[in-house]
C-alpha cells in the first residue's frame, strides 16, 4: 500500500466470510472448464470408491467361465484379462483400494506435516527446547527427502513387505516432509505478520499463538496441495503394485492390473493394460486439475 | 498516583549477526513518560525506535537496562508474571490489516486481550468490545464482520479498539499511519488525539512521519543509530533543534506549504551500517561540526532547560544557529 | 578318437538294450553332426545367483547340467512315439533306465552295499585335465562340506561320510553305502549338483580360508561337461563355450544367453528371430509360437507335479475332510483350459504319469461344488473359513491358477486371500512352513519311483525340508522307508500302489495340471532329449539340414 | 511555452472477470517544456497508471481504450515499437519508487547503465564505461570506478535511486517522469534525492512530471499541481495559488489532512473519508461536504476557475470566494 | 577471487555431507531390519541343514546385537563394502558399478532433452502467452504429469515395437547380437562414439529412443512449467518493466528476465534429475534396461537386502550431490548469496 502497484488496482485481500467464499467459489468454478472437469472426475472417483465394486456388471475378483483375454465387446466393454475377469468391472472397482490408500495416507501426511510444520516454522528462530525440536524436525525432513521418492517408497515397502497397510505407511511417511515444508513456509510468512505480535500483546502463550492463531492462517497452501498429493499417491501406489510391491492380486488395483496386462500387451492384447492406465491417468489428471484450480482460487494474487 | 508512568533507563539491545559481529540496535536509551502524555520516538530506519518499543512490551527481550512501569520493574518478571501487566500496556500496529487475525471476526479479535482478565464473563467482554467499537466510531455491525470487509482506515480503528479494550494506561503506537493514505491518516491522527484527551492515555508514538508527530505528541525523543540524541517539548524541538542530527532531520521535512522555507541543514553521506559501530558519536562521520573528541567518546546527555536534553558536545553552538523557519 | 568310438559303442549297446516296446527308427541322443559349428543365442529369464550348488533355481540347474554334464551314469534316451520326442526312458523299471556317462561299467556287491564304477579313459575337462577317481572323491567331500544339494543326495543314497567314497585305482570309484538301495543308480544319474569337479583346477583356486574354492566356483565352472562358462555378467548375459576335449563334439560351439526377465519380450525376440531359444514362457506364448512357421515348441509330458498344498501346521488344513473338500472344489478343467489351454495333463497321483506304476484309479476328485460343500460341512466348516494362498510371484502361471482357485473356493464359502510373494520370500516361508496353503509348480521328482517321490515330499517332516506341507502320516512314513530298501518286485509294487491310494485318500497335496516340458526354439534346431531335470541339453542340439 | 506532452481524453481500463473498470477516464493534461508539474492523489486514483500509460508500459489486464498521448507533436500510441523504444529512456525517462526492485539484481549496476546507454546510441564498450562513470559521479555516487562492479543489493536504497536517476538522465531527456520519489526512503535521504533531481532537471532543461502522495514534495519542487481523483484531474493550478486555497473540495481535504497541526474542524459536515467514488454524477460526491443536488446529475467538467487554474467542481468558484473570505 | 569464494562455499557445503550420510545410513539400516523373513535362507538354499544356517548367520554377522551390526555396517561402508548381493553373488559395489552407467546414460539424455526442449518452450510460451502452441503446451503440461510412466512406456512399446516395428524392443541397452563398445565411460553411446564403433552406436542410440522419449514426455513438463512460470514472473517484475521503460530492446529485456529465471530453472533441473532417478526405476523395469532402477526392483522382489540398501544409500548420495551442484550453480549465478 506504500505505492500504487499498477498490476493491482485494488488491495488484494483474502476472503474468508463463509457465504461470500462459497459464492466466490461457485462463480470461480463457473468460469473454469478445467476445474469443473477436475471436480467431476474427483466426484466420480469418490463415488466409484464407495459404489464401484457393486455397480460393475461382473464380479471383480472371480474368473468368469469361458476363455480368457476376450477383446472389448458389448459384453465386456474393456475386454477380459488372463483370468477372464471383466476389466471394466475391475477398473471401476479399483478406486476402492487406490483411493483408500491415497486418502488415508494423505490425511495422515497432512495432519502430521501440518503439525510438525507449525512447530518447526513457528519456533524456528527461537531458543531452547522448541528450537531444538524445530531443528530436529527439519533435519529429519531433509534426510527423508534426500531419497528419490519412488526408490524410497520401494525400499520402505520392499523392506516391510507388500500390503495395503505398508503402502499407506510408506506414502504417509514420504508425504509428511512435503506438507511439513509447505506449512512451514506459510508459517514463516504468517509469523512475521504483526497480528502474531498483537496476539502476544493480548497475552496468548506461544503454543496457543502457534496453533490457534498462526496455524489457521497457514493452512491454505497445504490444503491446496491435498488434491495433487492424492493424485501423486495414486500414481505411486500403482507404480508399487506394478512391480509387485503394492496391493496383492487379484484385488482390483490399476497398477497391478497394468502389471497383469503388460505381458499380454506385448503379445497384442492391448486392452488388458491400456484401459486401467487410461483411467488411472484420467483420475490423476482430475486431482491435478482440482489442485491447480484450488491453488488459483486460494492464491490472493489472483483475487480481483 | 505517581506522575511518572514509565521509566526506561539504559535500555540496550544487542543482536548477534553472525561471524562474531554485533548489531547494537538500542544503546543505553533512557526516557520517561508521564501519565496522559504522548511521547514521540522519532528516527529514520535503523535508528532503533521500533526495537525500543518492542522491548517495552517484552516482545523482544532487552540485553540490559531497566523498565519501570508504574513502579514495577517489568524486566525482573517472568513472561508469565508479566502477562498480568499486559492489559495495561497495549499496542497499535503499523499495518492495519496484517495486525488483525484474518480468520477471526472483529468481535473476537477485540475480545482476545480480555482473556487476560478472567474476571470478565462473556457478556461483559462483549459489552466492552461494543463500547470500544463505539469509541473508535465503528458501529455494532462491525462486531460480526471479518477484517477484510473493512477499509484500511477502519481496520486501523479496529486495531485501536483492540488496544483500548483492556483500558490500558499506555498505548504503544508503532507507525500507526504510515500505511495509510493522506486523508485517512489525518482521521486516525485526530482520533488518536481525541482518545488521548478523553481517556487520559499515555502514548509512545513511534514514527518517522514528522508531521504526524508534531500533530499528536507533546514531547519528542529523536533517535539515531540506537541512541536518543535529543529529547524535549515538541514545538521547542521542531522550532529549534539543538543536535546536528535533529536539525538535519527536521530541516528535511517538507511541509505542504510552498511558502514555508526551512533553512536547510545538510549532513553528508549516508547512514552507516549499524553493525560494529565505532566508539564515539555515531554521527561523527557525517556531521559538519565534528571535532576530534566526537570520535573518541560518545557525548553525554546534557540538560538544556525543562525537559530538554541533547547528546552533543557542541549543542550550545547549535543554539546560536537559531530557529529553522525562515519566512 | 578312441573315446568317440567307445561312446558310439555304448550308444549301440543302449539301442539294443532298449529295443523292446520303444524300439524306434529314430535314434535319440546321437552324436550331433561333426561338420557343424554353431552359435546358439538364448533368452533366459533370469541370471543364476551362482553356478554352484548353493543356489537353487532353474537357471542354475541349466548351467550346471550343461557345464558339469552329470555324474557317472545317466538316463537312457528313448523315443516317445506318441509325443514324437526323445526322452529318458523313465517308464522302465529302476536300473534299466540308466546307462553310463563317465563310467563305462559298474558292479554292485552282493549285499548291495558296495558299488564300483570304472571310468572311461581320456575324459578331459576344459582345462585339459583328465578325469580320475580323485576328482570324484574331492567332489563328494566338497558336497559333505557344502551341506547343500549334493549333501541331500548323500542322504538319499545312504552314503554316510566322505570316507565312504574311495579310489581303489585312479580309474575306479567305489562307494560304500549303509544299506541296499534299489534307487542308487537312478539317483546318481540325476546328480550334477556339485560336480564332478576338475579338482586339479578347482584346487588351484582354493585359498587357505576357502579350501573348497566356494567363492571362485560361484561364478566359474570347472567341470568335465560339454560346456565351460566363459563369461557371466549377472543380470545381463552368460556365455558358454564348448569344452574342446568333450566327446562327441557338440555341434553348438557357443551359447550366448541373454537375460530377458520379461517372458513376453523373450517371446517377441524369438518371433523376430533375434534369439534361437527362449526359456520359460507361458502357455499362451507357446501357443503363439506353435502358430509361427519359423518356430517350434518341443513338448514332452515330463514329470512336473504342480499342486495345491494345504500346510498342515495350520489346524484347519490339518483336517483331512477340509483337504478333501478343497479337492472337490478345485477347478481342474478351468486350470487346464484357461491357464494351459488344454495342453497340459491332469495329474491324479503322486507319481508322474510317465513314471512306472503310475495310476489314476485311486483319485476320485473332480470339480463338484455341491459335493465339496457337503464334505466341508461334514468336516465342521459349513460356513467356510478364511484361507490365505501363497505363491511365487515370479511364476505368472501360478498367479492365474490361484486366481481360478480363489474364484471356485469362494463359491463354497472359503474366503480366499492371495499372497503373491517374491521368490526368495516364498521359498523361505514355504520351507519353514509358515504358509497356510500354497500353489506350487517347482516340484518334479528326479527319480522315477513312487517311494522316492512320496518320501521326499510327503513324509518325515522333521528331516525332510521338501515336505513343505508338513504331512506326517505314519502309514506313509513306514511305507516309503520300506520301499527304500526293498528290491524291485511284486512286494514293492504293492507298496507302490498303497502309497498312491493313501495319498488320494488323505490328500496331502491336491494335484493340478502338469504342463509338460516345453521348449521354444527356431524350427531349424533338432536333437532334443528330455531328461527328468527338465533342462535343455545344448550338447545334443544341431541344425537340421534343409 | 508550448507543451511537449499533451494528453487528450486518455482512457485506460482494467479488465476483470466482472467486466472492465475505468482507471483513467478521458484524462487531458499538458506538460510544458522545462516545467515541473506535480500530480497528487491517493492510492487508486490512477497516478501510476497515468505514468505507465504515457510510456506505453501497460500490459494486460490494463487496456488503453481511447485518447492520444502526444509528445513533441507525435502521437505515441501510433508509434511503432522500435521508435517508441528509442524514445523511452531517451527523450522520456522514468524514475521509480523502491529503486532497488527496479534494478536487475543479478547484473552489476555498471553493466546495467552501459546497456541503457548502448540501447540508445552506438557507443563502444570503453566509451560507454567512461560515460557511465561520469554519470555516476554526476549523481553524487562516491568512488564511481569501483561502484561499477557493485550489484544492487550492495547499495543502499538512496544509492540505487541515484543509479536510476543516472540512467534516466543519460540522454537528452526532455521529460522525466518521477514516480513517488520518496517512497521507501528516509526523510534526510529523500530530501537529498529530490534536490539532486531538481537540480539536474533545471540544468538540463528537463520537464518534470512528479507523481506523489506527498503534498510537501509537490509544494517545494513543482510550479504547477494537478490533483487526481478516481482517474480524473479534478484540479489543475499553479502551486502558490493551490496551496493558498484549493478550488476543489477534495484538494481541500488533502491539504488539511497533510497539515502538521490540527486544522479547524467542527464547522464542517462529517463525511466518510473512505467512501467509494460514486458511479454517477460527481465521483467525489459521497465524500464531499459541500455537495448539492446538482452534483448527482453529471460529472462536472474541468473548467477554468481563475487565471491559469481549472477545477472539476460545480461549486469551485463558491469555494474560492469562501476561502478568500476566511 | 570468486573461485576462492566458490571453493570456500563448496567446502562448507561439502562438510555437511558426512553428517547427512550418517543419518541416511541409519535410516537405511533401520529399514533393513524391518525386513520380513530370514535372509540366511537366501544364501543357504532350502536344503541346508540347521548347522549350515547357523554358520551362514554367523558369517553374515546376523547373530550379533543390533548396534554392533550397525557399527560393523558403518565400517564396511567406509571401506566401500556393501556386502554381497544374494541374487547375483557379486559384491554389490561391483553390481552397482556395472549398472550405474546404464541409469546415468538414461538420465543424462532425459535431462538434456528435457532442458533442451522444455526451457526454450517455456520461455517461448511465457513471452507469447497466446496461440495454439500455448494451448497445446498447457494441455500437455496437465496430462503428462498425470500419466504413469510405466504405462506410457508399455503403450509406446506396443505401438512402436509391436505394431509399427519402427523401434527396437525392450531388451536393454544394446541389440543382443551387437557386442558392447569398449568400456571407457560406461555410457554406450559415448564409448561407441569414442571408439568409432558405429554399429554399437546405432544400436545403443536406437535402444535409447523409447525409454528416453518416455522419460522426457512424462517429466519434461516439470521443466517446462517451471521455466514458464519463472519467466512469466520475471517478465512481470519491476526490473524488466523498468528495463522496458529505459528503452532496452526486447531481446535485452528477455535476457534480463531469463538471467533471473535461471535459479529456478536450475533448481528444477536438479529436481528433475533427482526425480528421474526414481522415475527411471519403473521405466528401466519395462525396458529391461539393466540399470540401477531395475536392480532396485529386482532387489525388492527378491528381498536382496544388501543390494537394496546400497541402491537406497546411493540414491541418497546422488540426491545430495545433485543438490550440492544446484547450490553451487546458484552461488555462481546470484551475487546475493554469501
Amino acid at each position: 500500500m506504500s505505492s500504487d502497484n499498477p498490476s493491482l488496482p485494488a488491495t488484494p485481500l483474502p476472503r474468508v466470510g463463509q457465504q461470500t467464499a462459497w459464492r466466490d467459489f461457485l462463480s470461480f468454478t463457473r468460469q473454469r472448464g478445467g476445474f469443473q472437469l477436475g471436480l467431476a472426475i474427483v466426484a466420480l472417483s469418490l463415488g466409484l470408491a464407495v459404489f464401484g465394486p457393486h455397480i460393475g456388471p461382473y464380479p471383480t475378483e472371480t474368473a468368469l467361465p469361458g476363455m480368457p483375454l476376450q477383446p472389448p465387446s458389448w459384453r465386456h466393454w474393456m475386454g477380459t484379462d488372463v483370468s477372464n475377469m471383466d476389466i471394466f468391472s475391475r477398473v471401476i472397482a479399483a478406486p476402492r483400494i487406490d483411493l483408500t490408500i491415497a486418502l488415508v495416507s494423505t490425511a495422515i501426511a497432512f495432519a502430521g506435516g501440518v503439525a510438525l510444520g507449525v512447530i518447526s516454522g513457528f519456533f524456528g528462530g527461537g531458543r531452547g527446547v522448541p528450537k531444538l525440536l524445530s531443528e530436529g524436525i527439519m533435519r529429519a525432513a531433509d534426510i527423508i527427502q534426500a531419497f528419490p521418492v519412488f526408490i524410497f517408497a520401494l525400499a520402505l515397502v520392499g523392506f516391510r513387505g507388500p500390503g495395503t497397510e505398508n503402502v499407506i505407511a510408506a506414502l504417509a511417511f514420504l508425504n509428511i516432509p512435503y506438507f511439513l515444508r509447505i506449512t512451514r513456509g506459510a508459517v514463516l510468512q504468517v509469523r512475521e505478520r504483526p497480528f502474531v505480535e498483537a496476539q502476544r500483546c493480548a497475552g496468548n502463550s506461544e503454543w496457543r499463538i502457534a496453533f490457534v492463531h498462526v496455524m489457521p492462517n497457514a493452512l491454505t497452501p497445504p490444503l491446496a496441495n491435498i488434491s495433487p498429493t492424492i493424485g501423486f499417491s495414486i500414481l505411486l501406489t500403482s507404480g508399487l503394485s506394478f512391480v509387485g510391491a503394492g496391493v496383492p492380486v487379484p484385488t482390483p488395483e490399476w497398477g497391478s492390473m497394468i502389471a497383469i496386462g503388460a505381458p499380454n500387451m506385448m503379445t497384442g492384447q492391448w486392452w488388458t493394460a491400456l484401459f486401467p492406465g487410461l483411467v488411472l491417468g484420467i483420475v490423476i489428471l482430475g486431482y491435478a486439475l482440482v489442485g491447480d484450480g484450488l491453488k488459483e482460487f486460494l492464491d490472493p494474487v489472483n483475487k480481483r | 498516583m505517581a506522575a511518572t508512568l514509565l521509566q526506561v533507563s539504559d535500555l540496550t539491545k544487542i543482536f548477534p549477526v553472525g561471524g562474531g559481529h554485533q548489531l547494537k540496535a538500542v544503546s543505553e536509551v533512557s526516557f520517561t513518560i508521564r501519565r496522559g502524555e504522548a511521547l514521540a520516538l522519532v528516527g529514520e530506519s535503523g535508528s532503533g525506535k521500533t526495537t525500543t518499543g518492542r522491548c517495552l512490551l517484552r516482545l523482544i527481550e532487552p540485553t540490559a537496562g531497566h523498565i519501570q512501569f508504574d513502579g514495577v520493574d517489568i524486566l525482573a518478571q517472568t513472561q508469565r508474571q508479566f502477562r498480568a501487566l499486559r492489559p495495561r500496556m497495549q499496542m497499535v500496529f503499523q499495518e492495519p490489516y496484517d495486525s488483525l487475525s484474518p480468520r477471526m471476526r472483529v468481535g473476537r479479535i477485540i475480545e482476545e486481550p480480555l482473556r487476560m482478565l478472567p474476571e470478565l464473563d462473556a457478556a461483559e467482554r462483549q459489552r466492552r468490545a461494543l463500547e470500544v467499537l463505539g469509541m473508535v466510531r465503528l458501529g455494532r455491525a462491525a462486531y460480526d464482520r471479518y477484517p477484510h470487509q473493512f477499509s484500511a482506515g477502519q481496520q486501523q480503528r479496529i486495531g485501536i479498539a483492540r488496544a483500548l479494550v483492556t483500558r490500558p494506561d499506555l498505548v504503544l503506537l508503532d507507525e500507526p499511519t504510515s500505511a495509510l493514505d493522506v486523508s485517512v491518516r489525518a482521521e486516525i491522527l485526530d482520533l488518536l488525539s481525541d482518545l488521548q484527551a478523553e481517556l487520559g492515555l499515555a502514548y509512545l508514538f513511534i514514527s518517522h512521519d514528522l508531521t504526524a508527530v508534531r500533530r499528536v505528541c507533546q514531547r519528542v525523543a529523536i533517535m539515531y543509530l540506537g541512541r536518543i540524541v535529543e529529547t524535549g517539548e515538541t514545538e521547542q524541538i521542531f522550532e529549534a533543534p539543538l543536535h546536528p542530527y535533529s536539525r538535519a532531520l527536521l530541516s528535511s521535512v517538507l511541509y505542504p506549504d510552498p511558502a514555508s522555507r526551512l533553512s536547510r541543514y545538510v549532513l553528508t553521506g549516508e547512514i552507516p551500517s549499524p553493525i560494529d559501530l565505532p566508539q564515539g558519536c555515531h554521527l561523527a562521520s557525517r556531521c559538519p561540526m565534528v571535532e576530534p573528541r566526537c570520535r573518541s567518546a560518545y557525548p553525554p546527555m546534557d540538560r538544556f532547560g525543562e525537559g530538554r536534553s541533547v547528546a552533543c558536545y557542541r549543542a550550545q553552538e547549535m543554539r546560536a544557529l537559531g530557529g529553522l523557519t525562515t519566512h | 578318437m578312441l573315446a568317440l568310438l567307445r561312446y558310439a559303442a555304448s550308444l549301440a549297446a543302449l539301442a539294443l538294450a532298449s529295443g523292446t516296446a520303444y524300439a524306434q527308427s529314430v535314434e535319440c541322443g546321437n552324436a550331433p553332426p561333426a561338420d557343424q559349428d554353431l552359435t546358439l543365442v538364448a533368452a533366459y529369464a533370469a541370471s543364476p545367483p551362482a553356478v554352484d550348488e548353493v543356489a537353487f533355481t532353474m537357471e542354475v540347474e541349466n548351467i550346471m547340467a550343461n557345464t558339469y554334464g552329470g555324474d557317472l551314469v545317466q538316463y537312457k534316451p528313448v523315443y516317445w512315439a506318441e509325443h514324437k520326442v526323445c526322452g529318458a526312458g523313465t517308464n522302465q523299471e529302476g536300473p534299466k533306465q540308466v546307462t553310463g556317462r563317465w563310467a563305462e561299467s559298474w558292479t554292485e556287491s552282493a549285499d548291495g552295499k558296495t558299488w564300483s564304477f570304472k571310468l572311461r579313459r581320456g575324459i578331459k575337462s576344459y582345462f585339459g585335465n583328465e578325469m580320475t577317481c580323485a576328482d570324484h572323491q574331492w567332489s563328494w567331500a566338497r558336497g559333505f562340506e557344502m551341506k547343500a544339494v549334493k549333501f541331500f543326495f548323500t542322504k538319499v543314497m545312504l552314503l554316510d561320510k566322505p570316507e565312504d567314497v574311495t579310489c581303489p585305482d585312479p580309474y575306479t570309484v567305489q562307494f560304500k553305502i549303509k544299506d541296499r538301495n534299489p534307487l542308487f543308480l537312478q539317483l546318481l544319474a540325476m546328480n550334477y549338483y556339485g560336480g564332478p569337479f576338475d579338482s586339479t583346477e578347482a584346487k588351484k583356486r582354493a585359498t587357505a580360508s576357502d579350501p573348497w574354492a566356494k567363492e571362485w566356483l560361484k561364478n566359474n565352472t570347472a567341470g568335465f561337461g560339454p560346456y565351460h562358462l566363459e563369461k557371466h555378467v549377472p543380470g545381463e548375459e552368460l556365455v558358454l563355450v564348448r569344452n574342446p576335449n568333450f566327446q562327441p563334439r557338440p555341434a553348438v560351439g557357443r551359447v550366448i544367453a541373454k537375460i530377458v526377465p520379461d517372458s513376453a519380450t523373450r517371446l517377441a525376440l524369438l518371433k523376430r528371430g533375434q534369439v534361437d531359444y527362449a526359456m520359460r514362457l507361458r502357455q499362451r506364448e507357446y501357443n503363439e509360437i506353435e502358430s509361427d512357421a519359423n518356430l517350434q515348441v518341443i513338448y514332452h509330458p515330463a514329470n512336473f507335479i504342480p499342486y495345491f498344498g494345504p500346510v498342515q501346521t495350520n489346524p484347519i488344513m490339518a483336517k483331512q475332510g477340509v483337504r478333501q473338500a478343497m479337492a472337490w472344489a478345485m477347478p481342474y478343467n478351468d486350470i487346464l483350459n484357461k491357464v494351459y489351454f488344454g495342453k497340459g495333463l491332469p495329474i491324479k497321483t503322486i507319481t508322474p504319469a510317465i513314471y512306472p506304476n503310475s495310476t489314476e484309479k485311486f483319485w476320485p476328485y473332480k470339480e463338484d461344488l455341491a459335493k465339496a460343500k457337503e464334505v466341508l460341512a461334514a468336516a465342521g466348516y459349513p460356513n467356510g473359513f478364511d484361507l490365505t494362498i501363497s505363491y511365487d510371484k515370479a511364476i505368472s502361471e501360478m498367479e492365474e491358477v490361484c486366481t481360478l482357485i480363489k474364484s471356485n473356493f469362494e463359491k463354497i464359502g472359503i474366503r480366499v486371500q492371495l499372497q503373491g510373494l517374491p521368490s526368495a520370500v516364498y521359498s523361505d516361508t514355504k520351507f519353514t512352513r509358515k504358509q497356510m496353503a500354497h500353489c506350487d509348480n517347482f516340484q518334479w521328482p528326479w527319480v522315477a519311483d513312487t517311494g522316492y517321490t512320496a518320501w521326499v515330499y510327503l513324509t518325515h517332516p522333521e528331516v525332510n525340508v521338501m515336505n513343505a506341507v508338513k504331512n506326517d502320516d505314519p502309514e506313509l512314513n513306514k511305507l516309503t522307508e520300506a520301499m527304500f530298501v526293498t528290491g524291485f518286485g511284486a512286494e514293492r509294487l504293492k507298496m507302490d500302489m498303497r502309497i498312491q491310494e493313501r495319498v488320494a485318500e488323505d490328500v496331502p497335496w491336491i494335484f493340478l495340471v502338469n504342463p509338460g516340458w516345453r521348449e521354444a526354439l527356431k524350427k531349424e534346431w533338432a536333437g532334443f532329449v528330455w531328461f527328468p531335470d527338465n533342462n535343455i541339453h545344448f550338447e545334443l542340439l544341431y541344425k537340421k539340414k534343409s | 511555452m508550448a507543451p511537449i506532452l499533451e494528453l487528450r481524453e486518455l482512457s485506460v481500463s482494467y479488465e476483470t472477470q466482472g467486466g472492465a473498470r475505468a482507471v483513467l477516464s478521458k484524462l487531458s493534461l499538458d506538460v510544458s517544456a522545462g516545467e515541473a508539474l506535480g500530480i497528487v492523489g491517493e492510492s487508486g486514483s490512477g497516478k501510476t497508471v497515468l505514468v505507465r500509460s504515457i510510456l506505453g508500459l501497460l500490459d494486460p489486464p490494463f487496456r488503453t481504450d481511447h485518447g492520444t498521448v502526444v509528445f513533441e507533436g507525435r502521437d505515441l500510441r501510433q508509434l511503432d515499437e522500435q521508435s517508441f523504444r528509442q524514445l523511452r529512456g531517451g527523450s522520456i525517462a522514468l524514475t521509480t519508487p523502491e529503486p532497488r526492485k527496479h534494478l536487475n539484481p543479478l547484473i552489476s549496476i555498471g553493466r546495467q547503465i552501459v546497456n541503457v546507454l548502448r540501447a540508445h546510441q552506438t557507443l563502444a564498450e570503453q566509451a560507454a564505461r567512461t560515460r557511465t562513470i561520469e554519470l555516476l559521479r554526476a549523481v553524487g555516487i562516491p568512488d564511481p570506478e569501483r561502484r561499477l562492479a557493485a550489484y544492487p543489493h550492495e547499495l543502499s536504497g538512496g544509492m540505487c535511486q541515484r543509479v536510476i536517476i543516472a540512467m534516466a538522465l543519460a540522454h537528452q531527456t526532455k521529460l522525466l517522469l518521477v514516480d513517488e520519489p520518496t517512497a521507501g526512503l528516509d526523510v534526510t535521504i529523500s530530501r537529498q534525492i529530490l534536490d539532486l533531481m531538481h537540480e539536474l532537471a533545471v540544468s538540463h532543461g528537463t520537464a518534470l512530471m512528479l507523481v506523489s502522495r506527498d503534498l510537501g514534495v509537490v509544494a517545494h519542487y513543482c510550479r504547477r499541481v494537478a490533483v487526481m481523483y478516481d482517474g480524473r484531474i479534478v484540479e489543475d493550478a499553479p502551486v502558490e495559488a493551490f496551496f493558498a486555497g484549493p478550488a476543489h473540495p477534495y484538494s481541500r481535504q488533502l491539504l488539511r489532512a497533510a497539515a502538521a497541526s490540527r486544522g479547524k474542524r467542527g464547522a464542517e459536515k462529517r463525511v466518510d473519508a473512505l467512501a467509494e467514488p460514486a458511479r454517477t454524477g460527481c465521483p467525489f460526491r459521497p465524500r464531499c461536504p459541500v455537495a448539492v443536488a446538482a452534483c448527482a446529475t453529471a460529472v462536472p467538467a474541468l473548467q477554468q476557475v481563475a487565471a491559469g487554474r481549472r477545477a472539476r467542481c460545480l461549486r469551485a468558484e463558491a469555494l474560492l470566494r469562501q476561502e478568500l473570505a476566511a | 577471487m570468486s573461485s576462492v569464494r566458490l571453493l570456500k562455499y563448496a567446502s562448507r557445503r561439502l562438510a555437511l555431507l558426512p553428517v547427512q550420510l550418517l543419518l541416511v545410513s541409519l535410516i537405511v539400516f533401520v529399514l533393513v531390519r524391518q525386513m520380513p523373513g530370514d535372509p540366511t535362507f537366501l544364501y543357504t538354499g532350502p536344503f541346508a541343514t540347521t548347522e549350515r544356517v547357523a554358520e551362514v548367520r554367523k558369517q553374515l554377522g546376523l547373530d550379533e546385537p543390533t548396534y554392533v551390526q550397525y557399527v560393523r555396517y558403518l565400517e564396511r561402508i567406509a571401506y566401500g563394502d556393501f556386502g554381497l548381493s544374494m541374487r547375483t553373488s557379486q559384491p554389490v559395489v561391483a553390481d552397482l558399478r556395472q549398472r550405474l552407467p546404464a541409469t546415468m546414460e538414461l538420465i543424462l539424455y532425459a535431462v538434456v532433452f528435457s532442458v533442451l526442449i522444455g526451457v526454450p518452450l517455456g520461455v517461448y510460451t511465457a513471452i507469447r502467452s497466446k496461440g495454439a502452441l500455448n494451448r497445446g503446451v498447457f494441455v500437455y503440461g496437465m496430462t503428462s504429469g498425470a500419466l504413469p510412466d510405466f504405462w506410457f512406456a508399455l503403450v509406446a512399446i506396443f505401438i512402436f515395437f509391436y505394431k509399427l516395428h519402427w523401434l527396437p524392443g525392450p531388451i536393454g541397452r544394446i541389440d543382443l547380437l551387437i557386442s558392447k563398445p569398449q568400456n571407457i565411460s560406461g555410457l554406450y553411446t559415448v564409448d561407441a562414439l569414442l571408439t568409432g564403433n558405429w554399429p554399437a552406436l546405432a544400436s545403443a542410440s536406437g535402444q535409447l529412443v523409447l525409454p528416453v522419449a518416455t522419460l522426457v514426455f512424462i517429466y519434461m513438463s516439470l521443466v517446462l512449467k517451471n521455466t514458464r512460470s519463472a519467466m512469466e514472473d520475471m517478465l512481470r517484475s519491476e526490473f524488466v518493466t523498468y528495463a522496458r521503460a529505459a528503452g532496452l530492446p526486447r531481446l535485452m529485456q528477455w535476457r534480463y528476465a531469463l538471467r533471473n529465471a535461471m535459479p529456478p530453472i536450475i533448481t528444477v533441473t536438479g529436481i528433475l534429475t533427482w526425480f528421474l532417478l526414481g522415475g527411471a526405476v519403473l521405466v528401466e523395469t519395462v525396458f529391461a534396461w539393466g540399470g540401477l532402477g531395475q536392480y532396485a526392483v529386482q532387489s525388492v522382489v527378491n528381498s536382496d537386502y544388501a543390494a537394496l540398501q546400497a541402491v537406497v544409500l546411493f540414491s541418497a548420495v546422488f540426491t545430495m550431490v545433485i543438490f550440492l551442484l544446484v547450490d553451487l550453480a546458484y552461488f555462481l549465478i546470484d551475487p546475493r548469496i554469501k
